[in-house]
């Protein structure tokens, strides 16, 4: 079964992504999660700067991947990350499910969210008016992947 | 000898992003950065900050772990994509 | 908060649906659920027919994509149901929902799936080489309903 | 006079896509379920099937909710859309 994993500066089409997950003819099911660059409630964010650690961060993604679909007997995943410089308002992430049923594609959807939040070594800095701050991890994104272990 | 790579803010407060070491026998992360420590004294509270994160070959891995010569090793703060 | 409901004939398009939806610059999340017409694992499927009670459907759908919005203060949510005769591997239903963050928007985007599946006035029929076949209701489709008033 | 709708397999199986009645006094889904039946006997084990389901002006209602002259009912078997 397909798995498609891409971390890269270029964007992405969500058209181009569920053409090639609504392929699958076993798949009655397709769920996308897109993320995007938005402003933030206090500060003027001008852009986000996005590093990571390549060929770690490929393996991880790789792996979650795969742990969805044996999990939920899912068809094809694609995994897209982009890195570098994004604007106000550009994609940051999609993450694509096919599936027999939409029970299982919602699940390894949100599977491969919230272990990537936790587990993929990107890092973002936000670009304000007033400077450069690198983001701080969130209690609720390890809340998130705790969860999992919690309910399995 | 390990390469050893640091990430985001912690590479910017060390002003490293990459190094590489000899590689000791019966080394381990922990002994491995208290290797760095003693190159780099200013380098102690950034590298026993309770949230950095270490790996081995590319996989999350703990302080106690084994290092064998060609390892490449790493340090980063707690990771923000998504 | 814009919500979009849509029951037809003609097919959709997710990336269309996906562009309005990714507009709301408060939104950093963006779910969408597709599901499509597929092969009956024992039966040569041709095709389905879907029957509707025109009317109801859209105001049940209205009143799920509402409470949806209501319950995790999303942004946009956009429900489109395809009725009439639908060939294999046609798009069926979509629904998408932007919100904040990622949670709500799954949240939201499940919740109406799983209500829409046992309450909205579709009845599909099944077209195949032996002839044609209403489809029944699913237990597993009441329980995922049920599981939302259990957890609330 | 309130309108009466039936959708898919009971549409087919009673042969009827829509008819009108006249209200009666504290009409209820029930009372004009069992005229339905009185003037359509071979009706009566479809209407009684348990997993039918009722509407009352585009909202789902129960067998003991009033009918008034203007509603729109309809009765129809567990959907399956989606």
């Amino acid at each position: 079964m397909s798995l498609t994993i891409r971390v890269q500066t270029a964007d992405f089409s969500l058209a181009d992504e569920y053409r090639v997950l609504a392929q699958d003819s076993r798949c009655g099911a397709v769920v996308t999660f897109t993320g995007l660059v938005r402003e933030l409630p206090d500060a003027a964010l001008t852009a986000m700067e996005l590093e990571h650690y390549p060929g770690m961060t490929e393996h991880v993604l790789e792996q979650l991947a795969q742990q969805a679909q044996q999990q939920w007997q899912t068809g094809a995943i694609t995994i897209i990350h982009r890195v570098g410089k994004l604007a106000l308002n550009e994609q940051i992430v999609f993450v694509g499910v096919a599936a027999p049923h939409r029970k299982a594609a919602f699940a390894a959807a949100m599977y491969v969210m919230d272990f990537l939040k936790t587990q993929a070594p990107f890092w973002k800095q936000e670009l304000t008016a007033s400077g450069r701050y690198w983001v701080a991890a969130k209690a609720s994104d390890q809340e998130a992947q705790q969860q999992w272990q919690r309910d399995a | 000898m390990v390469k050893v790579k640091f990430f985001a803010a912690l590479r910017e407060r060390l002003n490293c992003a990459e190094l590489t070491l000899d590689c000791g026998p019966n080394e381990t992360l922990a002994t491995l950065r208290a290797r760095l420590v003693d190159l780099h004294p200013s380098w102690q509270t950034e590298l026993h900050d309770k949230d950095v994160l270490c790996a081995k070959n590319f996989s999350f891995c703990g302080w106690q772990d084994r290092v064998s010569a060609g390892d490449e090793l790493a340090f980063f703060p707690p990771v923000t994509g998504g």
